[in-house]
């Protein structure tokens, strides 16, 4: 790194880069977990079930004696992924149908005003419950769920932010260059108005993690083997008076990358803000 | 005995609907009995039959008649008495084919009459062995045919489901009032009949309260604050750590519950050929599967190998020990035999949110791997299950199974006699099987049933469509001082005896 | 000689701890006579708003206040919380560029002033009342008992901007900051409200420092005025003086900006370059960069304000008077 | 230089508000802001016209109009002898590149995310107006044209100040080499030295490139300084349009008359208490019957009230919509 | 626009949300794998049976008449017969939908009381430690999946301290109140995180501004500025994104009530959906969705009072 790069990195808000650092972190972790994991995460040890945290299983077994520390770090694959992958496609669609909505205006905006209510008014988790039903359960199409409704959040905000955009006067000035009106809207104004959507994307991801969980929870989100925190929770559930390490890990996991997000959220704002 | 108060139990969710006849769910099933007498009622080991609403019963030598001697002085909850006419409206309405899932219990009887005011007479149109122990299943419960039919609606559906908001029985206990998904109320019947060891009248209790808390550490957390009096449906998880607590008494009441993987054995699936339906490949899977370790895992020690598909609580049950030992060599080798050497992909059904299948599945996944079974787990909600089930589409699910009626009729066409539901859906079918089953439903000797049933048990248990598991008893726990409560092996919750002992 | 009400001495203005303070106003000394409006020009960021919120200790978190301010004897600088709140408001009050921004948008106006006159005198509830009325007739304000319950987005630009002066005006102030109050306004509208200010002025017999940049503006209501560049004043006078023959160069091309009747389509006399930022300003004179008649010493040495009466901060004041003022060529051009 | 190039031919301009369902069920008036009514204005080949006016005349309005940024709802706007509403395609873009038009912001009239290069080079590649291989050279011919340094180019907009913002601004419309300019408050939100700059930069580029030039401002001093003829205008239309020499020193509209009274002039000896004109400006929704005017006039009577009065001749090129032939300077 | 145009409107557009509702509604629960039949009867039911049954309720006809049906039904205020408690869903509606109100509205009422103050603390203390501290703190409150913060207030408010009743819901309205704590605060835990994220910005963002400056100008006592200026001017951002977390906070009842054993809408839902119940998922989605829309509405005319330029 060089110098001035420092020197930049010193200038970004601390909340960035605490954020940053745990997501780089998570990310590295998430990409090569069997590098961190002591164990196989799905090798079971019938005679060491429940083991308590100890130097050769430092945050213990699990109920099919299962390496609670292995589990944790693989877990780290699948839910960097569900942020990612939960929030993606949302957020692309959103903004790419928020930015014309905010664009066009008019009645395409009045249409859309009456989806948002529709989907804002249904509750959102049992809507993913019922949409998880019909596909069947997965992460994919956990996704999908979750995608149904997600876009509009991002479509809402991009809208918004769209309009605002469109009333400056670079935006006339792409019109009186006589460029296209795709050309305005997503060279011109959404670079722009993209800003708040990426700050709630980051939020979004942290949601996603823990919408996740809750539907591991309920058995429709990650499959097993598979570690997830959620699910690792859930199977510890039972376990809180007796083998509190079954949970407790995963949910230390799953609010230090949840801060993570939010830091770099909050960090992220800050700089745009400031630039502004 | 002590006398009075009121008993709070743990319910891991509500009833649904409380007519005996029109009832679908467990959820019903095993609290009915405190509402709704029979005529026979269960033994406490659910093996036999005890009296009831009657006091004598008899089955004709030709096995075609069932006379039965009403006791004297029985009366409803509301004061009315028991006629013979509501015994017959009661008996004709719970066989009617046209009535809820249950009447095939009682599908042998062609009539019911009643020569006398004390007797009852029913005529089967062919013998049942089982027509006693089916006299003691919830949905030939005698219920008042003029207070039901005084109900408003047109058809017997709106009737009762105008009759299930407060019903009137004869059991020990009478519907007091329901808050749905939270509590349900019984209170003490004053009519009831019975007396207890002591010789005073049952009842102990002035009522039980039914409160519904789905969340199962919830539930145990409000037994350990003392806020309820008992909870059912503990997880294995926590057997233990509430067996060590000093003051709760942690019950394990014998159940005819048995868990097992019901396999699909259609030679195809999807059109491509089904590796399930070589009966090697189905042996390997038996073998392979540790059921010590499984019982460890999931039950946590407290469920036993089972030794035939149906539980050692059932009458006819044969067997002892587990039918396949844990034996991988032996599962390597039948694998090598099989069609299927190097292994194959299926997938397998769970119940989603629910963490014994989950753990079963888990475990096999890892067990079977090891004979080149790669097992996919699917968690489906129930509904999406049982449609799976009943195309005959899915590859395995895991399974569980509790008799109805202390008889082995039932279970076993369900599982092993094809016509009734193709063998749990699976696509087996024997014809010896189907026919010794066919020959015993009408059998009266019992040696010669018993034979029967022991052949039935020994083919299917072989080359059934099924990885045998283990049995478990209902797990129930229970403030120290809850005495006489009991679960039977059909699952039924007797309260009927039950006292809280004050210090 | 009158004393001045307000005597300021060596104001400076910081935001920012440390190393990267920045000092947005410097050492800034100026007197406010009764009764006069004094005219605080300059450009962008000069520091003028800064200057003027430092006098009541109104600047934004972060921001910390040195010099003195002498006000009635007592140093408004150091003066308690509780001091400071009687003074605020009561005996000196403030107006804003932005009317739409000032008033608070969620407030019937009547709350508005009323909480002012709560704050600063002893009127009870119908008195408030009456004297709420009372100061929206003074303003100028039409139909004034039913325009007490509306809030600021209902009125127009011109009167929200009387709705605020109004304000200022609830408890008898003995001196106006008003801080480029018509800059969001039209010329027919600035007109009737700088007018207003004047007469407002003569009536309560209370001083006006006026903050503008522009110099029309200044040249039609003030009585004294003071240029401010890169925090400092660099120049201060009669406003006649001043105009007729300035002393520093940037005044001079301030002055030389001004597009002048009769020099139509002609090249108008620009200060070249912008003005720097806090962070970067020159050595020496901070205009030198910019000025035409920077010599050697103007890039080492820091001038300072010097005169009597008119005062100004270049070393080069004479060569500038020489130039001779812009405005003094377009009059005598006419 | 006396044809016209661009004209405004009687165009108006409404802005209506959004109407709910219910305001459709109720039968509600449709409500809206009457932007332009009835402008009509003849620019001239290589003359400087000014439009001058308080805000929310409409002046803004109008230079959209001119541009086609708005589509005219009455009247309509000719370009060297072609409607412009008519134009489509290929035909409008050229249309584009010969009427450019200049924004007042200058923090939001550039996207803040693109570099000046960037900025100047698209206008040149989705006009085609040079090879790709002379871009480069192009670009920083333009900021040779417009002063600024040649490393300038691969900066963003907030690095500059706001009179290099609106030189960026210039060379962005200077690119696609336009006939006509329509600058609206080019300078108004610039430092007065720094307006001198730019103000001296378009005087410049106007002789140098011949550009016709349409200036909208508010400040009459600036407007007087650059414009051959100017414009004033009230409510959404044209009150008087005069040389400017004629319009300041005899305005024949009593509110041009307002308009130069109420500017303070840069004199301190030459000072007035005198309020130049009483009130407000009417609200755009619902207009005064008759001229437009008479809420504030100090001449006004009753014809006033009734009659719309019409732009009549009252010198060469001096046309002024009064009732009063020659009504006296308050 | 005068109020009542504006409630009028806001009302009007709330036909085409529910018609919105209502055909997706209908179409998803029978997108839904599974027939109502076989999920209530189980393993054990006979295909006869099933088809029976099904038959009994109508699902033999084809969707378009099924849907007209249940239009008409939903005109004449009729939902319809519950499939596995065979009882009317509007009765079921009355009994339990006012639970998942109450829990909801004690959840956003702590969400504002937690969210509020500390909102202003972090926001007046910015980048110091308090502000890091309250952040944190929400932040961790944020992150925790509700299912487990809930067992462990029921672990240790309930059966530990016995501070509070483990679940369930209690008779009467007092007993309601003191039962729903727990869950509410559950409930309310993200949301409050949430709403403090988005006050304390807006504080900031509002501190600075210059009616603020102005009413600093005007010697005002500074519990007044804050109060007066600050929170309500801060609040009506903040106030939208209440309006709309209703939603969330509504579907997070469903595993709040589950672990609390709270006998409410979303369990029911939740049940519905898992039992094919299509006629309770039906109802309900509407209930909901009515429900939601009020507070939309509650919000908005709170807006509009806070703020006096929404209405135009
Ligand atoms: N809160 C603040 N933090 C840091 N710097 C500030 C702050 N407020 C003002 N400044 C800086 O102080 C300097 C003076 O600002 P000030 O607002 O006084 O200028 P001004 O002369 O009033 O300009 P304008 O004509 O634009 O109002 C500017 O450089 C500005 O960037
Ligand atoms: N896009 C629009 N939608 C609705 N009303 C508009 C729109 N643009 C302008 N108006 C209204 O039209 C009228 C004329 O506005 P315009 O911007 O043309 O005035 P202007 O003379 O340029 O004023 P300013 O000096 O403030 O720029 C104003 O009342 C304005 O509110
Ligand atoms: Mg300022
Ligand atoms: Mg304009
Ligand atoms: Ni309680």
């Amino acid at each position: 790194m060089t110098v001035m790069s420092v020197s930049r990195l010193r200038r970004l808000p601390r909340a960035f880069v605490f954020g940053a650092a745990i997501l780089i972190a998570s990310v590295i972790v998430a990409t090569f977990p069997s590098a961190f994991a002591p164990y196989d995460p799905l090798a079971m040890d019938y005679v060491n079930l429940l083991a308590p945290p100890s130097a050769a299983h430092p945050f213990g077994t699990d109920n099919f004696g299962r390496d609670v520390l292995s589990r944790v770090i693989h877990a780290y694959t699948i839910d960097m992924q569900i942020a990612l992958f939960a929030t993606l496609f949302p957020f692309i669609f959103g903004t790419i149908v928020g930015a014309i909505v905010g664009y066009v205006g008019g009645v395409t905006e009045s249409i859309f005003g009456r989806v948002v209510d529709a989907v804002i008014t249904f509750p959102f988790l049992v809507l993913v419950i019922a949409i998880v039903s019909v596909l069947g359960p997965g992460l994919i199409n956990m996704y999908i769920a979750i995608g149904v409704v997600g876009w509009v959040f991002y479509a809402r905000i991009i809208a918004a932010e769209v309009k605002v955009q469109k009333r400056l006067d670079y935006a006339d000035a792409g019109r009186a260059m006589g460029y296209t009106h795709a050309r305005i809207v997503f060279r011109h104004l959404l670079p722009n108005a993209i800003t708040p959507a990426v700050v709630y994307w980051m939020t979004d991801m942290a949601l996603a993690i823990l919408l996740g969980s809750s539907l591991g929870y309920l058995g429709l989100g990650a499959q097993p083997p598979a570690a997830e925190w959620g699910v690792q929770i859930a199977d510890g559930k039972n376990f809180m008076a007796t083998a509190w390490w079954i949970s407790v890990f995963p949910g230390f996991a799953i609010v230090l990358t949840g801060l993570g997000f939010s830091l770099l959220g909050d960090g992220l704002a800050e700089i745009l803000r400031g630039r502004k | 005995q002590e006398r009075g108060g009121v008993m709070t139990y743990g319910r891991y969710a509500d009833s649904m609907f409380l007519d005996p006849v029109l009832n679908d769910a467990n959820v019903d099933i095993w609290i009915l009995s405190n509402m709704y007498d029979t005529l026979l009622l269960p033994t406490d080991d659910g093996q036999s039959v005890q009296a009831g609403l009657a006091t004598d019963w008899n089955v004709s030598d030709d096995g075609l008649t069932v006379t039965l001697t009403m006791r004297d002085g029985i009366m409803f909850s509301d004061g009315t008495p028991i006629t013979t006419e509501d015994v017959i409206w009661s008996l004709d309405r719970a066989r009617n084919p046209d009535n809820g899932i249950w009447n095939f219990l009682l599908a042998a009887v062609s009539e019911v009459t009643a020569p006398d005011d004390k007797t009852i007479e029913i005529k089967l149109a062919q013998p049942d062995p089982a027509i006693l122990p089916a006299l003691s299943v919830f949905n030939a419960a005698i219920m008042p045919k003029a207070a039901f039919e005084a109900m408003p609606g047109e058809t017997d559906l709106e009737k009762a489901t105008a009759f299930a908001e407060k019903p009137v029985g004869s059991g020990p206990f009478v519907f007091d009032s329901w808050e749905r998904g939270s509590t349900l109320k019984l209170v003490k019947n004053e009519h009831y009949w019975a007396d207890g060891a002591d010789g005073q009248k049952l009842p102990y209790l002035d009522g039980v309260t039914f409160e519904v808390i789905p969340d199962d550490a919830t539930r145990i957390l409000r037994v350990q604050s003392g806020e309820l009096d008992g909870a059912e449906l503990i997880p294995f998880a926590r057997v233990k750590e509430l067996q060590d607590d000093p003051n709760i008494n942690m019950e394990l009441f014998p159940s005819t519950r048995v868990a097992d993987i019901i396999i699909n054995v259609r030679p195809e699936l999807d059109g491509e050929p089904n590796p399930l339906s070589d009966v090697k490949v189905r042996q390997a899977m038996n073998y392979a599967a540790n059921k010590d370790a499984i019982i460890q895992v999931v039950t946590f020690g407290v469920g036993t190998p089972t030794s035939s598909f149906m539980s050692s609580t059932t009458p006819l049950h044969t067997g002892d020990g587990p039918v396949f030992p844990y034996d991988l060599e032996k599962a390597k080798q039948l694998m090598s035999e099989s069609g299927y050497p190097d292994g194959f992909t299926a997938s397998i059904l769970t119940l989603a949110g629910n963490q014994d299948e989950l753990g079963i599945a888990t475990a096999l996944q890892q067990m079977w791997s090891q004979i080149g079974i790669t097992l996919e787990i699917q968690q489906v909600d129930n509904a999406t299950r049982t449609e799976q089930y009943r195309n005959g589409t899915f590859d395995m699910r895991a399974g569980a199974w509790t008799n109805d009626i202390a008889d082995p009729n039932q279970i076993t066409s369900y599982f092993a006699y094809s016509p009734t539901i193709d063998a749990l859906h699976s696509g087996w079918k024997s014809e010896e099987v189907d026919k010794l089953f066919e020959e015993s439903q009408s059998e009266l000797d019992t040696d010669k049933r018993a034979e029967q049933y022991a052949r039935i048990q020994e083919v299917f248990n072989q080359e059934g469509p099924t990885v045998l598991l283990y049995e478990t008893p209902y797990p129930v726990a229970l403030q120290d001082n809850v005495k006489g409560f009991n679960q039977i092996p059909l699952g039924n919750n007797i309260f009927r005896e039950t006292y809280l002992e004050k210090e | 000689m009158t004393e001045p009400i307000l005597s300021v001495r060596n104001l400076t203005a910081t935001f920012g701890q440390g190393a990267s303070a920045l000092r947005a106003v410097n050492e800034v000394s100026f007197d406010v006579m009764p009764g006069e409006v004094l005219g605080l020009v300059g450009e962008s960021g000069s520091g003028k708003s800064v200057t003027l919120r430092s006098l009541l200790r109104l600047l934004p978190v972060g921001g910390h206040v040195g010099g003195s301010v002498s006000w009635h004897g007592k140093d408004i600088v150091r003066m308690t919380d509780a001091e400071l709140r009687a003074v605020r408001g009561g005996q000196i009050s403030m107006i804003f560029q932005e009317p739409m921004t000032a008033l608070n948008p969620v407030l019937p106006v009547r709350v508005q002033i009323e909480e002012n006159l709560r704050a600063h005198t002893q009127l009870d509830r119908k008195g408030r009342n009456a004297r709420a009325k009372e100061l929206m007739d003074l303003v100028g304000i039409p139909d004034s008992a039913r325009r007490l319950d509306e809030f600021p987005h209902q009125f127009s630009g011109g009167m929200r901007q009387r709705v605020m002066i109004a304000i200022a005006l609830a408890s008898d102030p003995k001196l106006l900051l008003a801080d480029e109050p018509t800059t969001a306004l039209d010329v027919t509208i600035q007109d009737q409200i700088l007018n207003l200010i004047l007469d407002l002025r003569d009536e309560l017999a209370m001083s006006v420092v006026l903050v503008t940049h522009d110099l029309g503006v200044v040249a039609a209501t003030c009585d004294r005025m003071a240029v401010m560049y890169a925090g400092r004043i660099v120049e201060e006078g009669d406003v006649t003086q001043v105009f007729a023959q300035p002393r520093h160069a940037y005044t001079r091309g301030l002055l030389g900006s001004i597009p002048q009747a009769g020099t139509e389509r002609s090249m108008l006399l620009s200060i070249d370059g912008t003005p720097p930022g806090l962070a970067a300003i020159p050595q020496g004179c901070a205009f030198n960069p910019r000025c035409d008649f920077a010599t050697d010493i103007c890039r080492r040495t820091r001038p300072h304000l010097t005169g009597d009466g008119h005062r100004a901060a270049c070393h080069n004041s004479d060569a500038v008077i020489a130039a001779g003022s812009p405005v003094k060529k377009a009059l005598s051009h006419v | 230089m006396s044809d016209t190039l661009l004209s405004a031919q009687d165009v108006s301009k409404d802005f209506a508000f959004g109407r709910s369902l219910l305001d459709v069920v109720k039968g509600a008036p449709i409500k809206a802001v009457h932007a332009l009514n009835g402008v009509s204005l003849d620019v001239k080949r290589g003359e400087t016209l000014g439009i001058v006016g308080e805000s929310g005349c409409g002046k803004s309005t109008l230079a959209r109009c001119l541009v086609r940024l708005h589509d005219c709802d009455g009247g309509r706007v000719v370009y060297d002898g072609t409607d412009i509403a008519t134009l489509s395609g290929a035909d409008r873009r050229a249309f584009n590149t010969k009427v450019q038009m200049i924004f007042q912001d200058p923090y939001s009239s550039l996207n803040p995310r693109m570099t000046v290069r960037q900025i100047l080079s698209e206008a040149l590649r989705v006009h085609n107006m040079r090879p790709k291989v002379e871009i480069d050279a192009r670009i920083a011919e333009l900021l040779d044209l417009v002063r600024l340094p040649q490393d300038a180019a691969d900066r963003l907009p907030h690095a500059f100040s706001g009179g290099q913002r609106q030189r960026i601004g210039i060379a962005r419309a200077l690119a696609v080499e336009p006939e006509v300019l329509v600058a609206d408050e080019l300078v108004s939100a610039l430092d007065v030295s720094v307006q001198a700059q730019v103000v001296n930069l378009l005087l410049e580029l106007q002789d140098r490139l011949s550009l016709t030039v349409v200036f909208v401002a508010h400040d009459l001093r600036l407007v007087r300084h650059i414009s051959h003829r100017v414009a004033v205008m009230y409510l959404g239309k044209v009150v008087e349009v005069a040389p400017t020499e004629t319009l300041f020193k005899a305005p024949k509209h009593p509110y041009t008359q307002a308009l130069l009274a109420a500017a303070p002039e840069v004199d301190p000896t030459r000072r007035t208490r005198r309020v130049a004109a009483k009130g407000e400006l009417p609200s755009p929704i619902n207009l005064p019957s008759g001229c437009l005017f008479h809420t504030r006039c100090p001449h006004a009577f009753d014809r006033c009230v009734s009659d719309v009065p019409q732009l009549t001749p009252r010198r060469p090129g001096h046309v002024a919509a009064c009732h009063l032939p020659d009504p006296e300077l308050p | 626009m005068s109020m009542t145009a504006f409630l009028g409107r806001r009302l009007l557009q709330l036909v085409p949300t529910l018609i919105f509702i209502l055909i997706v509604v209908f179409v998803l629960v029978r997108l839904l794998p599974g027939d109502p039949a076989s999920a209530v009867l189980g393993d054990r039911a006979l295909d006869a049976d099933v088809e029976r049954i099904n038959r009994e309720l109508g699902l033999d006809r084809s969707l378009p008449v099924q849907f007209v049906a249940f239009v008409k039904q939903v005109f004449t205020g009729n939902l319809g017969n519950s499939i596995s408690m065979k009882i009317p869903v509007t009765q079921l509606i009355a009994d339990r939908l006012p639970i998942t109100m109450l829990l909801t509205f004690m959840a956003a009422v702590i969400a504002v009381v937690m969210a509020v103050p500390l909102a202003f603390v972090a926001a007046l203390r910015r980048d110091r430690l308090e502000d890091s501290a309250i952040r944190g703190a929400f932040q961790v409150g944020l992150s925790m999946p509700v299912f487990y913060v809930g067992l462990i207030l029921l672990t240790v408010f309930g059966a530990k301290l016995r501070w509070f009743p483990v679940g369930g819901y209690g008779d009467g309205f007092l007993d309601h109140l003191y039962h729903l704590f727990l869950p509410a605060v559950t409930l309310a835990l993200s949301l409050s995180a949430i709403l403090m994220r988005n006050l304390r910005s807006a504080i900031i963002g509002v501190v600075d501004a210059e009616y603020v400056t102005f009413a600093r100008a005007k010697g005002l006592r500074a519990n007044l500025i804050l109060f007066r200026h600050i929170l309500r001017n801060a609040l009506i951002s903040t106030l939208a994104l209440f309006g709309l977390s209703i939603g969330t906070l509504l579907g997070g009842a469903v595993i709040t009530e589950t672990v609390f054993a709270v006998p409410g809408a979303g369990r029911l839902m939740v049940d519905s959906i898992y039992g094919r119940d299509y006629p309770v998922v039906q109802g309900l989605t509407i209930a909901l969705a009515v429900l939601v829309s009020v507070t939309f509405l509650l919000t908005d005319i709170l807006q509009a009072w806070l703020d006096p330029r929404v209405t135009k």
